[in-house]
């Protein structure tokens, strides 16, 4: 199920044109608002563009934003990470701090001020998102170091006398990091969502790039004359997010027993 | 018969030195508190001056305003909007300090009470949508897990799906369907608590899903440890287990992220606010930032980081107390 | 007494999913009241899943088949039965292998027994309050009143054991099975619980008595059974079966336990030894200890080492008071101590992981302790270590061929060893070479042990520090693991420091003992001066808690009518 | 008989009931201050109108009728301006009204302690006021100006009651005092205004339907910035009326017996689109001509508008007597704009069909106030945008909070924009299109976003606005109108929409030809 989603997403999102050939922004103010019909699969919005075209155009964008803020946010919090796993007293002390005043500040808000310095667009808003998601990953990171830097193993190789570099750079990095991955695909899908809500506080990508979180909420303004404005680009939000969980916890499953066999 | 391998022997004329000890913990974490809070606040002062926008506009009535230029040289003056950046600071420390949040530029008032009062209702938001998903996420665990077929299947959809759905799109379809067709709700928060179901749904049920999917992963954990096979050969029934053990297990993850939990509803507390045309804080905090209203913008991130830490600080509380483990460590 | 049996089983067989064999194989045997049955064999045989089945609790994915499975001549109810739930508990007492993780860590010990009394008996709340109490004192546990409120991970492990012992007991079941109750215990823990259940069989309760330790069965046992890949090899009462073994498993598993066995006596029978050497069929008389050269410096060599650990409000914890200690060129020297007495402080310091206060360490006669660990690396070949917990000591990530071959590129020495290629570490550990590819986590206890002694090796060390490395170990297996490190070191002339809380390994692996006791050691010397003519108390109080393999049970225990 | 054709068709009313309160939904933004003298904008006006009364309003009809002020003469030169007061008005706070308390009045506004943007554009012009008796008041202007009747009308300019302005400016904020048949009582921010019934009203405007006190025991004034929910609580029958209604909801509505639709366009202004003609390109009058030229708006009205708004080929609101509309200035012809875009060196067309000039694409931006446009104006700009691309420009369209926006005009940053303006009477034309109004304020703003710079235009709008006799004014706005379309300034859309659903129950509600804020003084209701 959700593998089969996942590749509709992705060839949405890198070849668009396989599964649509029109274009998305092709305005027809005399053919808005049509039900879904075999002309209109999804039918058309409120400038009479096919949401079909623009659900699959939209992948890209959503999924770019997705991918993109999530990985800004493991970015960032993989420096906070490795200077509070690894740096040391005073890096610790540093990177804690960061990660303890960025938690306390409720996701929003972060991405709303930041957003109001730098200005709306999908960019910012991907930097946003990011912004807010890197203090969970940083404590992730940050507690996996630890937990892989006092393990037996690094202990034994110390005893045999292999070098610090050597040591951080063979056992300490790739076990402590190899979760990231998964971390990461958990949560591109609450990134989407994320996204989304910025959309819908006006402050996403410029119009009239398809991006799903855009389309829903232009379309709920038209909910009550147009239900398929918002239930296709609201259930591709929920599909990606869903599978992309699935997918996390697959990895999760596997990484785990790749540890094992 | 003593035991001399039995390292909790001295804790027998320690009582008293624990309570000490829990109480130094809350003393540590609440300074930690106070640290943050400087930081968060130092953060926002400087990160709201390099918002484009001059504050003065926001004080006389809004970024379109046509005032004069002595009002705004006076605005400047009085409100030491004059003064060197550094000396600002300093200055807004001080009286931050001394809980001293200023006056709206906007609103012309006193922000502390007004921002309080906006605190409340987006407090009782908050903790009954906190409430409310955990007894979701607590019944539908409890009522799928550890079946196989399709409760299970069933359950764990439902929990992937509701994690996954974003908060507007839920309150419209809430809307819809509860109010408009049902007619069973009001769509807007009305005064007392019947305004108050379809907010905290709509706040509580991506939490529900989330917290459900973390509770049956940990549900599965607790059904293999042994003290579940010793609580079964004692003759305790399936129920018994369930509820006995396995739930307190199922929920430690659970109450440990709440504060993260929380943390995420601040945040969707701002759709739902204005879908739903509540007052609140992130209400009060999207309005402000687009005009610039600066004491309020960082009362709101001070005293949602104040919540934060209080609400943090007594989830690992709690936690200490239903898992002792976790002090130890 | 009535002939009838109290549990009977008959043609008992436990088939997993997708198991090859079956874990259990047509067991037949009865309990009688106040009779107690010692289910032995190694680990794996089916010891514990024959338990668990006699109380329907079989794990899920088992199919269990049997002729008849009667309790007091009524037959047990099938998987799914309510009914079980007045015999768990009630008839049927079950104390469970993993004592440490059997009792939930979230709630205090009392509700725990106290759950017991709630589902078997009528008593109001104030009484099984009180019952609760009594249980608690009844197993030897001290101020039942406060235990009885905490929880299971503020009570040391032989208070859980009894606390879970009381749990069995609660109800006041027939017929208690007891699964290795004292496996995880210190000595004089050990035998303190022994003489408990010792002291329930006298009012009548029946056992059935779990274990792979013969010295416990037969000091406890009325009747033995020898389980070996889920078949009963061989049963009858203790000491004819533990005098005159018939089944082959039987007399291996006596074979193997260590106590009172010569040095340099190999624990196993019927084995094909390493490939570097030739075993030696005839105990070499004192063995290393004698011959070794104590020319030249000590491998290594601690003096007046001492080690506090701050905590968080109380005092510092004294770890180490002024240690010293010297282990001579190809010698062993044990180390014995019950736990949290230094033991692993001291191998951490001597390797270099943790710094001592005070005191002075030597590597060969050379400095080592006041190094810096910049300096320490280029001498850190020639001392390895092996650890109690293997597992924990792999990267998981890494295949043993992969562990092995960065441990030899440790070898910094510039000399060739014999050792240099994984394959030659393999065999000199006894380990086929299709291991390569495995990953830890998918070796059994004893080859993984076995890759742990190999990357020891593999920089060619002089000296090796072993952590406890049998105590994770069943009896067979560790047999092996002590006849190998044995050879190696006749081979190799390594030194080692042999760290284990278990007197009947101390005694048969080393040359020279030392006693610690609270951070403090208390008596050093040959080894078979300490364990033959003990001066300091404590050390006499140790040894006479080993349990040894001795003829009838009843021998040890007052005589029963 | 005749005259009552218009009414006829709406069933004889039942009998007007009192009591009962009134739940109105708004969709702006909660003011920071219910004093319409501070700051000064449309949220202020809408909640102002129940409890603050001005000296004059208009009828439907575009007549200035007395309110407060009975009635006034100016003097020849148009420099002095006596009224005559009511004389037995007092405020909700006892205080009564008189001569002093309209001086006290229009200093407060010129105060800069007042902060005010709107009420003190509105009185500028007034240099002296003289309470000549307790029911006479004397303005000395600076210059004539005919739209004085006009700007006081509006309800920034309302009268307050003088003892309440001396208060604190917050307090004032919270609780201001009028004239008018409500008063303020509770504040509940961001969740609603209570305001109860002036027990002593009695200064009804000529056009109300009846006289006394209001008929309403209160109003409850709740925010409700997300406009599916006001409608859905509109549906849902927990509020009355609400504002802002959304084009597809108001076209819902029709068939919804329970609801009605009042539509009442602001003043002033058309909803239109400025073409910043102070920088590149559109500085270039061929290239502002191409861009109106190839901009397909009226399709995109009619589906996006549900027939709920016309498209306007004015620059003055529909309900401004002195607006004159163009259909043929705006037609569409793309050859037309193709050719004109050749003509101005915009020749070359890049990959991705947009046009450019020496290596510069053909890019407008065109930043939108998120908090001030409706979804289905956002959809409009995209249409433009698109029909735009057909023949080389790329309209960047940049959705920004209105700090940013406001930002983003005060540094030149924009060649598109849309801003209401909302003032009753033609002079806002001066207000918009004179070059004074390229100096920016203090603050940064400026009105004139189309930057045009026109002496003659300059000249024809002073005029103007000195001018009394209404032809003349008329003839020259229209002068003034046709030049500033003719040079392709301005892309008109639609009137500034203001369209109130309610719920049939509400009777005699009706919004306030002034500035079309809605009035409940009549309305009662009919359960
Ligand atoms: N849940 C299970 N699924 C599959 N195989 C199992 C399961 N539990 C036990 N086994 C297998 O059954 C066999 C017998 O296991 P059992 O635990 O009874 O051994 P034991 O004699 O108690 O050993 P030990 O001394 O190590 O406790 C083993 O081979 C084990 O791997
Ligand atoms: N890092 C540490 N911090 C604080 N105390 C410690 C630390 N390491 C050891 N200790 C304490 O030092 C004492 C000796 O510990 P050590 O681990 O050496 O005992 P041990 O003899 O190896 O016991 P065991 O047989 O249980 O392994 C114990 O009381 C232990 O709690
Ligand atoms: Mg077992
Ligand atoms: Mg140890």
């Amino acid at each position: 199920m959700a593998i089969v989603a996942l590749l509709f997403i992705l060839t949405a999102a890198l070849a668009p044109q396989l599964l649509t050939t029109a274009d998305p922004d092709a305005v027809a103010p005399v053919d808005a608002f049509q039900s879904p019909s075999p002309a209109h699969l999804f039918g058309t919005d409120e400038s009479g563009r096919d949401v079909y075209t623009r659900v699959v155009f939209g992948a890209a964008n959503s999924l770019l934003i997705g991918i993109a803020a999530t990985v800004v946010g493991l970015g960032l919090a993989l420096v906070l990470g490795l200077l509070g796993g690894l740096g040391g007293r005073v890096g610790d002390f540093v990177s804690t701090r960061v990660v303890e005043v960025m938690f306390a500040l409720p996701g929003l808000l972060l991405a709303l001020v930041f957003i109001a310095i730098a200005g709306p667009g999908v960019v910012t808003s991907t930097v946003a998102v990011g912004l807010s998601t890197a203090p969970g990953y940083a404590r992730i990171i940050r507690s996996q170091l630890r937990s892989v830097r006092n393990s037996g193993y690094v202990e034994a190789a110390t005893v045999l006398g292999h070098s610090r570099l050597r040591i951080v750079v063979q056992h300490i990095l790739p076990g402590a990091l190899a979760p990231i991955f998964v971390l990461g695909t958990l949560g591109v899908g609450q990134a989407i969502v994320w996204a989304s809500s910025l959309g819908f506080l006006g402050l996403g990508v410029a119009p009239p790039a398809a991006e799903w979180g855009a389309m829903l909420s232009s379309g709920r303004t038209y909910i009550d004359v147009a239900w398929w404005l918002t239930v296709f680009p609201g259930l591709a939000i929920v599909a990606t997010a869903a599978s992309f969980t699935v997918l996390g916890r697959a990895l999760n499953e596997r990484t785990r027993q790749g540890a094992i066999g | 018969m003593t035991d001399p391998s039995d390292p909790t022997a001295e804790r027998l004329s320690t009582r008293p030195a624990a309570r000490l000890r829990s109480l130094a913990w809350v003393a540590r974490r609440l300074g930690g508190g106070l640290f943050v809070l400087w930081m968060v606040a130092t953060v926002i002062f400087f990160a709201l001056r390099l918002i484009p926008g001059d504050p003065v506009d926001a004080i006389l009535g809004g970024p379109g305003s046509q005032a004069s230029a002595e009002a705004v040289a006076q605005i400047r003056v009085e409100y030491g909007l004059d003064q060197p950046l550094i000396v600002q600071y300093f200055l807004a420390m001080a009286k931050l300090a001394v809980a001293d949040f200023g006056t709206s530029y906007a609103l012309k008032i006193a922000v502390a009470p007004y921002v309080l009062t906006q605190l409340w209702s987006t407090l009782v938001l908050t903790i009954a949508s906190l409430v409310v998903a955990w007894v979701l996420a607590l019944a539908l665990t409890m009522v799928t897990s550890g079946r196989r077929g399709p409760a299970r299947a069933v359950g764990s959809g439902l929990e992937l799906l509701a994690a996954a759905v974003p908060h507007f799109w839920l309150a419209s379809l809430l809307i819809i369907v509860l109010s408009n067709t049902l007619h069973w709700l009001p769509p807007i928060s009305v005064p007392g608590p019947l305004g108050l179901i379809l907010p905290v749904l709509t706040l509580a049920l991506p939490l529900t899903g989330f917290l459900g999917q973390l509770m049956r992963e940990s549900l599965a954990n607790a059904y293999e440890q042994p003290f579940v096979v010793s609580a079964r050969a004692r003759g305790e029934s399936e129920w018994g287990v369930r509820f006995r053990h396995v739930l307190r297990h199922a929920a430690l993850p659970g109450i440990s992220l709440s504060g993260w939990a929380f943390g995420s509803l601040l945040s969707g507390a701002v759709v739902v606010e204005t879908i739903f045309a509540r007052p609140g804080l992130g209400r009060t905090l999207l309005s402000a930032v687009s005009i610039r209203d600066i004491p309020v913008v960082t009362a709101v991130a001070l005293l949602s980081a104040l919540t934060f830490i209080i609400v943090t600080v007594a989830t690992d509380a709690i936690d200490r107390i239903v898992d002792p483990r976790v002090a130890k460590q | 007494m009535t002939d009838q049996p109290l549990l009977s089983v008959q043609n008992l067989s436990v088939h997993f999913e997708r198991a090859p064999a079956p874990a259990v194989d047509g067991v037949s045997f009865d309990v009688r009241a106040g009779e107690c049955l010692a289910i032995v064999g190694e680990s794996g045989s089916g010891k514990s899943v024959t338990a668990r089945t006699l109380l329907g609790l079989a794990p899920p994915n088992a199919h269990v088949s049997f002729d008849a499975l009667t309790l007091l001549g009524e037959p047990l109810p099938s998987a799914r039965s309510r009914r079980w739930r007045t015999i768990r508990g009630a008839s049927i007492g079950l104390v469970l292998q993993d004592a440490l993780v059997s009792l939930d860590p979230l709630r205090p010990v009392g509700r725990e027994i106290d759950d017991v009394l709630r589902l078997h008996t009528t008593l109001t709340h104030a009484q099984r309050q009180q019952r609760v109490l009594e249980l608690l004192d009844a197993v030897g546990v001290p101020n039942p009143a406060l235990r009885a409120r905490q929880r299971s991970g503020e009570l040391s492990g032989g208070l859980r054991q009894r606390a879970l012992i009381a749990t069995a007991l609660a109800a006041g079941p027939p017929l208690i099975i007891a699964d290795e109750p004292t496996t995880a215990l210190d000595v004089t823990v050990q035998a303190t619980v022994l003489s408990l259940l010792r002291s329930l069989t006298d009012t009548g309760t029946a056992f059935i008595l779990i274990t792979h330790d013969l010295a416990v069965v037969s000091q406890v046992a009325d009747r033995v059974a020898v389980m070996s890949q889920g078949r009963i090899v061989e049963s009858g009462e203790t000491a004819t079966v533990l005098n005159a073994p018939v089944a082959f498993e039987t007399q291996q598993l006596l074979a193997s336990i260590p106590v009172d066995v010569p040095r340099g006596v190999p624990l196993r029978i019927h084995e094909r030894g390493p490939t570097l050497t030739t075993r030696p069929q005839q105990p070499v008389g004192g063995s290393a200890s004698a011959s070794a050269v104590a020319a030249g410096a000590p491998a290594l060599e601690l003096t007046a080492v001492s080690r506090r650990y701050p905590t968080r409000t109380d005092e510092p914890i004294q770890a180490l008071d002024r240690v010293s200690l010297t282990l001579d060129t190809g010698t062993t020297l044990g180390l014995v101590g019950q736990s949290g007495s230094g033991k692993t402080t001291i191998a951490r310091i001597a390797l270099g992981l943790e710094t001592a206060d005070s005191g002075g360490i030597r590597l060969n006669g050379e400095q080592w302790g006041s190094l810096s660990a910049h300096e320490r690396r280029p001498l850190r070949h020639t001392l390895g270590a092996i650890y109690q917990d293997p597992l924990s000591s792999f990267d998981p990530r890494l295949t043993v061929e992969r562990i092995l071959f960065d441990a030899l590129r440790a070898n910094v020495s510039g000399e060739t060893s014999q050792l240099s290629t994984v394959d030659e570490l393999l065999d000199a550990v006894d380990l086929p070479r299709s291991l390569k590819n495995r990953r830890p986590l998918h070796l059994s206890g004893g080859q993984r042990q076995r890759v742990a002694i190999a990357r020891a090796l593999a920089p060619a060390p002089r000296t090796l520090l072993c952590d406890e490395p049998v105590s994770a170990l069943d009896v067979s297996t560790q047999a092996r693991v002590l006849d190998l490190m044995d050879d190696l070191q006749r081979h190799l002339g390594l030194s080692y420091l042999f760290i284990s809380h278990d007197l009947g390994v101390i005694r048969h692996m080393s040359d020279t003992v030392a006693v610690i006791n609270e951070g403090r050691i208390v008596e050093t010397g040959l080894a078979e001066e300490i364990f033959t003519s003990p001066k300091d108390p404590y050390t006499r109080s140790l040894i006479a808690a080993l349990p040894r393999v001795h003829g009838p049970a009843r021998a040890l225990s007052t005589p029963r009518e | 008989a005749l005259l009552a054709g218009c009414t006829a068709a709406t069933e004889p009313a039942a009998e007007p009931v009192t009591g009962g309160t009134l739940v109105y939904a708004t969709g702006d933004a909660e003011p920071g201050c219910l004093d319409p003298h501070v700051g000064g904008n449309y949220p202020q006006a809408l909640i102002s109108t129940q409890y603050i009364e001005s000296l004059v309003s208009k009828n439907t009809a575009g007549e200035i009728i007395p309110w407060l002020a009975t009635e006034w003469t100016t003097s020849e030169d148009g420099l002095t301006w006596d009224f005559t007061l009511r004389d037995d008005v007092t405020f909700t706070d006892g205080t009564p009204f008189d001569a002093e308390a309209v001086k006290t009045n229009i200093e407060h506004l010129k105060d800069p302690n007042t902060a005010s943007s709107t009420g003190y554009l509105a009185v500028g012009k007034i240099d002296g006021i003289d309470a000549v008796e307790s029911d006479q008041v004397r303005f000395t202007l600076s210059t004539p100006d005919s739209a004085l009747l006009e700007s006081l009308s509006q309800p920034w300019v309302g009268i307050q009651s003088p003892a309440a302005l001396e208060r604190d400016q917050a307090i004032n904020c919270e609780s201001p005092v009028g004239t008018g048949p409500f008063v303020v009582t509770d504040w509940v921010k961001q969740q609603s205004i209570t305001l109860e019934r002036n027990e002593n009203y009695n200064s009804a405007p000529e056009d109300a339907e009846h006289t006394g006190t209001a008929l309403l025991d209160s109003l409850k004034w709740r925010f409700i910035p997300d406009a599916a929910t006001r409608y859905a609580a509109l549906q849902s029958g927990d509020v009355d009326v609400i504002d802002n209604a959304q084009p597809n909801n108001i076209s819902s509505a029709e068939s919804d017996p329970a609801i009605d639709e009042l539509n009442a366009p602001r003043p002033g202004a058309s909803n239109r689109i400025e073409l910043n003609s102070g920088k590149a390109p559109f500085d270039d009058e061929r290239v502002r001509e191409a861009f109106i030229r190839a901009a397909d708006v009226s399709p995109g009205i009619d589906s996006l508008f549900f027939g709920t708004a016309e498209r306007s080929y004015s620059v003055l609101s529909s309900v401004e007597a002195d607006g004159i509309s163009l259909p043929d200035a705006f037609a569409v012809d793309q050859d037309a704009a193709n050719t004109l875009l050749d003509d101005a060196g915009w020749d070359t067309i890049d990959s991705d069909g947009y046009r450019t000039k020496d290596g510069v694409r053909l890019t407008l931006d065109f930043p939108i106030s998120t908090n001030q446009s409706i979804p289905a104006e956002q959809s409009l700009f995209e249409q433009i945008q698109a029909s735009a691309k057909e023949v080389g420009f790329e309209v960047k369209l940049l959705p920004t909070d209105l700090s940013s926006w406001y930002g983003a005009l005060f540094t030149n940053e924009y060649n598109l924009v849309s801003a209401p303006y909302t003032k009753v009477g033609a002079d806002v034309l001066r207000i918009l299109y004179h070059s004074d109004s390229i100096i920016p304020a203090p603050s940064g703003y400026y009105a004139n976003l189309a930057q045009l710079s026109d002496p003659k235009l300059d000249q024809i709008l002073t005029t103007a606005s000195q001018t009394s006799d209404a032809a003349e004014r008329t003839a020259l706005y229209e002068e003034a109108q046709s030049i500033i379309i003719d040079g392709f300034y301005v892309l008109p859309l639609y009137d500034q929409q203001n369209h109130y659903l309610y719920s049939t129950s509400v009777e005699g509600f009706r919004a306030l030809p002034t500035v079309s804020a809605p009035t409940f003084y009549d309305a009662w209701l009919n359960d």
